[in-house]
């Protein structure tokens, strides 16, 4: 059962308190930082007392000095949405043993008493898309045009790759999956050029990215192919597109994890949740009342099967159909998740870690039915899915 | 416009005046040119004629004053309107780009080009006026490939070909040999009696003027001080009037021992910047206590030698030895280091760094020496102290030494550059053009300095186009000709005709004389 | 192979006609480094007036527009005020990076218009780009305009004594210049790629400006460059496809910027400039000042 | 133009004094300043209050001073990497690639040392001195590059030295990213960080080591250029070449060994941001930033007329202008570019006041 959202009083005092989020890039567009920008305005609706600031485009150099001064200002719970200018943050924790310190994980997982590591499992929602991207691929071919190889990329496409792998079992079709690196999270030509080899040299129909910039959409929409988005609501946010092009995408509700934070923080919690890794089964309820899980679909503001695109819809078997619901309903319910479900098998592909090589090709990192642990999916997670096509 | 006839003012200057910044260039000038006539104006170096003919042309504005072109009231905004009412310019320094074709130069700016050139139809024309003049020149060579005489050419066809009718010509014959030279004065006589070009003709060489012109006006300091009719003049009297005192030349001839050779130079080739040749297989010695004297007309090679032997110019092939020694590899430092001290012809741009102190200047040639420089570190009260007394020794008019070298006259400037190098008691001087655009007493000055270090045992290489200076002081001379030495010849006995009929590259007459 | 070349020359496109531009200037002697900052001040004026009005016309003549506004800028600091040319296209640089980012942010993302239309998956402006590199070949070495361009780039002071307006040259010069930099931000950010983000161009400017010096100032070699370097940049994005595992995508990248290096040190050397001149504009980056 | 019998003219300066530069030098920043204060006025934001909110960030606020100084400290370097050549009359505008591979060089001391995969086995007092000679070497050899090709060549610096930005950019990139041999431990695109034990000391989050080094390398610096040797024939190579070679000074030692010393400090730049600066000690994703922040050393050089105690107050103005801005930004919640703007409008007016350095007006009375 989705564990209820807290509806217990806040503490006594209405004292201000500052939810601040130092973002690594500028928050306009489809940035990352957009969503959590997003979060944190979310927050301030819900919380009369709770006050977003923030700071755009922070210099890891820059998070400790602007941290102190938003703590200076009132700030109580202060975040860093990436990792490399977060975990500065850790620093001068113990400096302020009353404020919660958060950073995004990207692959370490340290901790401090008020030092928290955050992170959605987006993957469920791209197994989803996975699925619903296998059964759209009339060429067989599924692009992804990708920033580079690192624990999280790998991770959220591993989720993917899963999907549409279920889906092509399902449907008994042959699908090649391609990743292209850009290089960065953030690089408008090189995306748009991968995207379109994808399409031209790599006949790829359905393309789906893990990079920030447009470019891939746009791309999508010029070649008339399918484009399954990620992390955001393109059509429905920001009416970018339409659902002509946009099949399937999902929503990151940063403010999720964010409210777990501010609850424990209004109750005088002094010892928080360290490591918050949450995922479809945990919601809170918004200030117009809307109750809203960690990451769902969600396409031109409609979410679950309804936000696949109406023009796509007739094109999907039922069966798929069928399945994208049941597994969405039993994670809604956090009664399955495909990493547990499934056997993970190396592709021999991926990063070398220090300490921890990419697993050969063929190699059963995890078996089915086993339960995934955080610290495997959150840091550890550094090879390809065996199947997956890395064009280098 | 009325019909021209030869005799009629064509031009006219009143009252022109035009101040520079510490001087009057022009001092209310007036001046007229009648068609037909080549009309001379005559003045030493830094007398105003360059901004006058500049003025004329519409390249500098008057600060005060009237021209009229053909009687009417002119105000030139650019060259463009002087060209438009058929003023053409030949100027001192070359104007022509290098990178461009001859055609193009002629072309460029040419009021009728039309938007898109027609090459060949200029070709054709242009190829009438040569044949016209006798000129033989490939229209379609890039100008850097050009001997300054064809240069030269390509300007006077350039201001033709734009429909010259007053062609002013600034010091036309300074980078030319004598045989361009006559050729020429021949072209610009035929023009004046032919095509009704014409040209004032400007010049500080004094033959020149009394062989071409019919009229004569001498400038000094800025103003007129005579206009005459050429054939009332003499070469006495005109010099008379451009430099207001009479010449004397005034030198100690010292009598010295000439002792062992200092400088041998065997067999030596020099490129020039464009990888020509521009000195071939050329061997001498300069003793102690001798002048070695090379004379020539600028561009014959004697700057590429001269920088070939101070250090600054590789030699292609060839040997120097310094004191018996091979200094052939050494760097110029090196040979500075050993007592080999040169004077280069650019006071200004060479010589000296004109946003340096008269001290800094100074350290030019200390700057490597450890009696002044310790650990690194500059000696700057030794040096300062030095440059006060050579101040005083070589007769520098500066207030003090912290002027800088830009604020100098040329002529203290020279001196400042003399005594800097000579301060250093070099066993071998390189002289390139030491009076070049000094006036008088500052030209007596630096000769009998010249004398005074060879009375002291040194060596000197002296470069002039001067041919008086050459006689005067060398021992030995070498005329210089596209590369070459003519001959060498010895001074004392040496004829004045020889030495110049050799200079212009006239062996045979030479051999006759 | 075929979309392989669709794509550079669609990339070489932008190159050539900003690299155009620049070759206009220099062979004027007015150098502009912030090549850069004119494309992102074309890109992004041209993407917002498109967008807002919904005409591709007027974008495209918004980013020539400001590109020749840039250049008017440029002229004046350099020629009027003798101003550093380095310093001031590298403020014109900075300026365009800080300006657009300001001025675009509200504007992010795709342009939502139908696209412009290709042929055979070419960029029309591609053949844009042909035509113009001989319109300025030939302007440039065959009519009297050229002629007087080219001269006050090499001697200032000679093509004023034969009656041209050196000021006057060098302001058209470098305002077309710079029109033709926004025309390349244009077809940037309303042909090429039309999703703004802020610094969208990342280094293209700079590309083109290396390529002007490859191109030793001739269109026609700086049109084959840009394609070289069009296509340098689609093998840096595809090296699985031609040379697989010997450089990463990475050093691919420095390899238009290496070659430019090594052909400048050639031209530089004295066994090319004794063959064939000096190939740099000679008073190129040097301010004009008449006495 | 005239004026009730007056005439304005344009003159040209000889000279000017060192209390005129300043005068000029103020005026433009203030005028710059001016300008961009449109830009706030467009935002709604009173431009005095923008300004405050800058200034007490960058010089006033316990938290924005140290960002400020180690900032200051980096443009410092880095105006001293462009002055050198400068003195000699060559342009280096590559601070950029110079401090990349003077980074990337001290951070391969490092690796070299064990620094990346077992933690230091060293002590600072050997891995500190190392990588700051790494760091010189790295971004000395970089600046050999175009000092040899222009003192052998005579290959135009300018380009030269812009292109090495490109090159040490992407090679950074290489290095550190997907792979790469510096790549951090989680593969995240930046740097492996350095150990505690050989990061470099910190007093109040200021890197104290390099600001000593770079305050001593002002005053050497000042002395070099006013009493050496070395520094008379930079100086006199930069007022004239032609004469300086009359006198016996090597071209190609000039252009050689001023470029080589302008990207050792470069390189020594590169040191100091990524390698002792508090929560970087690695070489971060957003590099790139850093290299376009070393430009500021240009116009730091440029007004600083080549004096390096005078770029000292300069590279503390841009170092707070820096902070300041993206301060401002974020407090004021102004659209994200806005200390760019400034930076780029303070560069073009600078240029177009270093016209009040040639040239002066004067009233004079009609006659
Ligand atoms: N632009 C200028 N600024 C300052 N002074 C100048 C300028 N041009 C010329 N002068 C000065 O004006 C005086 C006259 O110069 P001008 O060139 O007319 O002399 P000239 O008679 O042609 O001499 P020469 O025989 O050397 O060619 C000289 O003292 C010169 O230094
Ligand atoms: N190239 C130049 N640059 C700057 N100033 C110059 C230049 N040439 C001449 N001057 C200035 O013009 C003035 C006159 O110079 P000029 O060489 O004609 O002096 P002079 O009176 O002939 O003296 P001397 O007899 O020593 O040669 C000098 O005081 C000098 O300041
Ligand atoms: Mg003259
Ligand atoms: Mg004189």
């Amino acid at each position: 059962a989705p564990k209820p959202a807290a509806t217990e009083a806040p503490a006594a005092s209405d004292a201000k308190i500052g939810f601040a989020i130092e973002h690594f890039s500028v928050i306009e567009g489809t940035t990352w930082s957009g969503a959590q920008d997003r979060a944190g305005k979310r927050l301030q609706a819900k919380y009369p007392n709770v006050e977003y600031m923030y700071r755009e485009n922070v210099a890891p150099d820059q998070s400790v000095p602007f941290a102190e001064e938003m703590i200076a200002d009132g700030a109580k719970i202060v975040v860093g949405n990436a990792e490399f200018m977060g975990m500065p943050l850790k620093e001068i924790a113990a400096k302020y043993p009353d404020v919660y310190f958060v950073s995004i994980v990207a692959s370490d997982l340290s901790t401090e008493r008020n030092f928290i590591r955050y992170f959605p499992r987006q993957y469920q929602a791209l197994y989803l898309e996975g699925l619903v991207a296998g059964a759209l691929t009339q060429t067989g071919n599924i692009g992804v045009v990708s920033a580079f190889p690192n624990v999280q990329v790998l991770r959220r496409t591993a989720g993917f790759v899963m999907g549409v792998q279920d889906a092509a079992k399902l449907l008994n079709k042959e699908i090649n999956i391609y990743v292209k690196y850009a290089g960065d999270w953030y690089l408008p030509q090189e995306e748009r050029d991968i995207a379109t080899t994808l399409v031209d040299q790599y006949k790829v129909d359905v393309l789906t990215q893990q990079t920030d910039s447009g470019s891939t959409l746009d791309v999508a929409t010029e070649k008339g192919v399918w484009y399954i988005g990620k992390d955001m609501d393109t059509v429905g946010e920001y009416g970018w597109s339409n659902t002509d092009t946009v099949a399937l995408s999902f929503d990151t509700r940063w403010e999720v994890g964010y409210n777990i934070m501010l609850e424990q923080y209004m109750a005088g919690n002094q010892n928080p949740t360290t490591i918050l890794y949450p995922g479809m089964e945990t919601t809170m309820t918004l200030a117009d009342g809307t109750v809203v899980p960690t990451v769902d679909l969600m396409n031109n503001g409609k979410t679950g099967l309804d936000a696949i695109s109406p023009k796509a819809l007739p094109l999907i078997p039922q069966e798929i159909l069928d399945l994208v619901k049941q597994r969405r309903d039993q994670m809604m319910n956090g009664e399955w998740d495909p990493f547990t479900d499934h056997e993970i098998v190396s592709n021999g592909t991926g990063l070398d870690l220090e300490g921890l090589p990419v697993p050969a090709a063929g190699t059963v990192v995890k078996e089915a039915g086993k339960e995934a642990t955080v610290e495997f999916l959150l840091a550890q997670f550094n090879f390809d899915l065996q199947g997956t096509t890395i064009l280098k | 416009m009325t019909e021209i006839k030869q005799g009629d003012i064509v031009l006219q200057a009143r009252g022109i005046t035009k101040r520079y910044p510490g001087l009057v260039a022009n001092d209310h000038i007036d001046f007229e040119i009648r068609a037909g006539e080549i009309h001379a104006i005559l003045g030493e170096n830094g007398a105003g004629k360059t901004t006058l003919m500049s003025i004329l042309f519409g390249l500098t504005h008057p600060d005060e004053g009237e021209i009229y072109v053909f009687g009417k009231k002119v105000n030139f905004r650019s060259p463009l309107d002087a060209i438009d009412l058929g003023i053409g310019m030949v100027h001192q320094a070359r104007k022509l780009i290098s990178a461009h074709t001859v055609l193009e130069n002629i072309l460029l700016g040419h009021p009728h080009a039309g938007a898109i050139l027609d090459m060949k139809k200029t070709a054709e024309e242009v190829k009438q006026l040569c044949d016209a003049y006798g000129y033989k020149i490939d229209l379609n060579a890039k100008v850097w490939h050009l001997s300054e005489g064809e240069k030269q050419m390509v300007e006077i066809l350039k201001a033709l070909y734009r429909g010259a009718k007053i062609l002013i010509m600034d010091e036309p014959t300074s980078a030319l040999a004598p045989p361009e030279t006559e050729k020429l004065l021949e072209t610009i006589q035929l023009m004046t009696k032919n095509e009704l070009a014409i040209v004032p003709f400007i010049t500080h060489k004094l033959p020149i003027v009394l062989s071409v012109s019919q009229r004569v006006t001498v400038l000094r300091r800025g103003k007129i001080v005579a206009r005459l009719n050429t054939a009332e003049a003499t070469e006495q009297s005109l010099a008379m009037e451009m430099i207001g005192r009479e010449v004397l030349f005034n030198l100690k001839r010292p009598d010295v021992k000439i002792g062992k050779p200092i400088l041998q130079v065997e067999n030596i080739s020099v490129h020039d910047d464009k990888d020509y040749w521009a000195a071939r297989n050329i061997s001498f010695e300069v003793r102690e206590g001798e002048i070695f004297g090379i004379a020539g007309v600028s561009g014959n090679g004697q700057q590429p030698l001269a920088e070939a032997l101070a250090g600054l110019r590789k030699a292609s092939a060839g040997r120097v030895l310094f004191e018996n020694k091979d200094i052939t590899r050494l760097s110029s430092l090196e040979r500075w280091k050993k007592g080999i001290g040169y004077i280069p012809s650019e006071q200004r741009a060479v010589g000296s760094i004109g946003d340096f102190s008269l001290v800094e200047n100074l350290l030019m040639s200390y700057y490597y020496d450890d009696q002044f420089v310790k650990w690194g570190l500059i000696d700057a009260k030794k040096i300062r102290q030095l440059t006060q007394e050579l101040i005083e020794e070589y007769n520098v008019a500066t207030p003090n030494p912290d002027v800088k070298a830009r604020n100098l006259s040329g002529g203290n400037l020279q001196k400042m550059i003399l005594a800097r190098v000579f301060s250093r008691k070099p066993r071998l001087i390189i002289a390139n053009l030491p009076t070049q655009g000094l006036d008088v007493g500052a030209m007596e000055f630096v000769q009998n300095k010249l004398l005074e270090e060879k009375k002291a045992g040194a060596g000197i290489l002296l470069i002039s186009e001067d041919l008086d200076e050459i006689m005067a002081l060398s021992d030995r001379i070498a005329p210089m000709y596209e590369g070459e030495f003519m001959d060498i010849l010895p001074g004392g006995s040496a004829q004045r005709e020889t030495v110049g009929a050799l200079m212009a590259g006239h062996k045979q007459k030479a051999v006759q004389a | 192979m075929w979309e392989f070349w669709i794509r550079s020359l669609n990339a070489s496109t932008i190159f050539a006609i900003a690299g155009l531009g620049e070759v206009v200037g220099q062979r004027a002697g007015v150098m502009n480094v912030g090549v850069e900052g004119a494309m992102l001040f074309g890109a992004t004026i041209g993407f917002i007036v498109a967008k807002t009005t919904g005409s591709y016309l007027l974008g495209f003549l918004a980013g020539i527009a400001i590109g020749a506004l840039i250049g008017l800028l440029h002229a004046f600091f350099t020629i009027t005020l003798h101003g550093d040319q380095v310093v001031n296209g590298m403020g014109i640089w900075i300026l365009g990076f800080g300006l657009t980012t300001y001025i675009g942010s509200p504007y992010a993302g795709p342009l939502g218009m139908g696209r412009i239309p290709t042929i055979g998956g070419l960029s029309p402006f591609f053949f844009a780009a042909l035509v113009l590199t001989f319109v300025i070949w030939f302007v440039l070495f065959k009519t009297h305009w050229g002629l007087k361009i080219r001269s006050v780039g090499e001697n200032p002071t000679v093509a004023e004594v034969s009656g041209i307006n050196v000021v006057r040259t060098r302001y058209w010069s470098v305002i077309f210049s710079g029109a033709m930099m926004g025309l390349a931000g244009a077809v940037y950010a309303l042909d090429y790629n039309p999703v703004w983000s802020y610094n969208l161009l990342m280094g293209w400017g700079f590309i083109a400006l290396a390529l002007v010096f490859f191109s030793m100032w001739n269109p026609y070699i700086l049109l084959s460059g840009a394609v070289l370097f069009g296509a340098l940049w689609q093998v840096s994005l595809n090296p699985e496809s031609f040379l697989p595992n010997i450089f990463s995508r990475y050093i691919w990248r420095t390899f238009p910027f290496v070659i430019t290096i090594i052909i400048l040190v050639i031209m530089s050397t004295h066994w090319f400039s004794s063959r064939w001149g000096a190939a740099k504009p000679e008073a190129l980056g040097l301010p004009y000042e008449k006495d | 133009m005239k004026l009730a019998g007056y005439t304005l003219k344009l003159e040209k300066k000889a000279s000017f004094s060192g209390l005129e530069a300043i005068l000029i030098s103020v005026v433009a920043i203030a005028f710059a300043l001016f300008l961009v204060g449109f830009i706030f006025l467009q935002a709604g934001v009173n431009p005095a209050e923008g300004y405050k909110a800058i200034f007490t960030y960058a010089f006033a606020n316990s938290f924005g001073v140290p960002l400020t100084i180690n900032r200051a400290v980096f443009i410092l370097l880095s105006s001293f990497a462009f002055i050198v050549p400068i003195r000699a009359g060559l342009w280096n505008i590559g601070m950029a690639g110079q401090l990349y591979f003077g980074a990337l060089s001290a951070f391969g001391v490092a690796y070299a040392l064990g620094a990346r995969v077992s933690g230091a086995v060293l002590s600072p007092w050997v891995v500190i001195p190392l990588m700051i000679v790494g760091a010189i070497v790295g971004g000395g050899l970089i600046g050999a590059i175009p000092g040899v090709l222009k003192g052998r060549f005579n290959t135009n610096e300018i380009v030269v030295t812009m292109m090495l930005n490109f090159i040490g950019y992407w090679v950074v990139a290489h290095m550190i990213k997907e792979g790469g041999p510096f790549m951090g431990s989680g593969g995240e695109g930046e740097g492996y960080k350095l150990p505690a034990s050989i990061q470099a000391p910190v007093v109040s989050g200021v890197s104290v080591l390099t600001l000593a080094i770079a305050l001593i390398l002002a005053v050497l610096l000042y002395v070099l250029f006013t009493r050496t040797r070395f520094g008379y024939q930079i100086r006199a190579f930069g007022h004239s070449p032609a004469a300086s070679r009359y006198a016996g000074i090597s071209p190609f030692k000039i252009a050689f060994l001023t470029f080589v010393i302008g990207g050792a400090l470069a390189g020594l730049a590169g040191y100091h941001y990524f390698g002792t600066v508090p929560n970087l000690n690695q070489i971060p994703k957003n590099y790139g930033d850093f290299g376009d922040m070393a430009f500021y050393g240009i116009i730091c050089g440029l007004i600083s007329q080549g004096n390096p105690l005078a770029a000292i107050p300069l590279a503390l103005l841009f170092g707070g202008l820096t902070s300041g801005g993206r301060y401002v930004q974020g407090k004021l919640h102004l659209s994200y570019g806005i200390d760019y703007a400034l930076l780029g409008v303070l560069m073009i007016v600078l240029v177009a006041f270093q016209f009040f350095f040639r040239y002066r007006f004067v009233l004079k009375k009609e006659s």
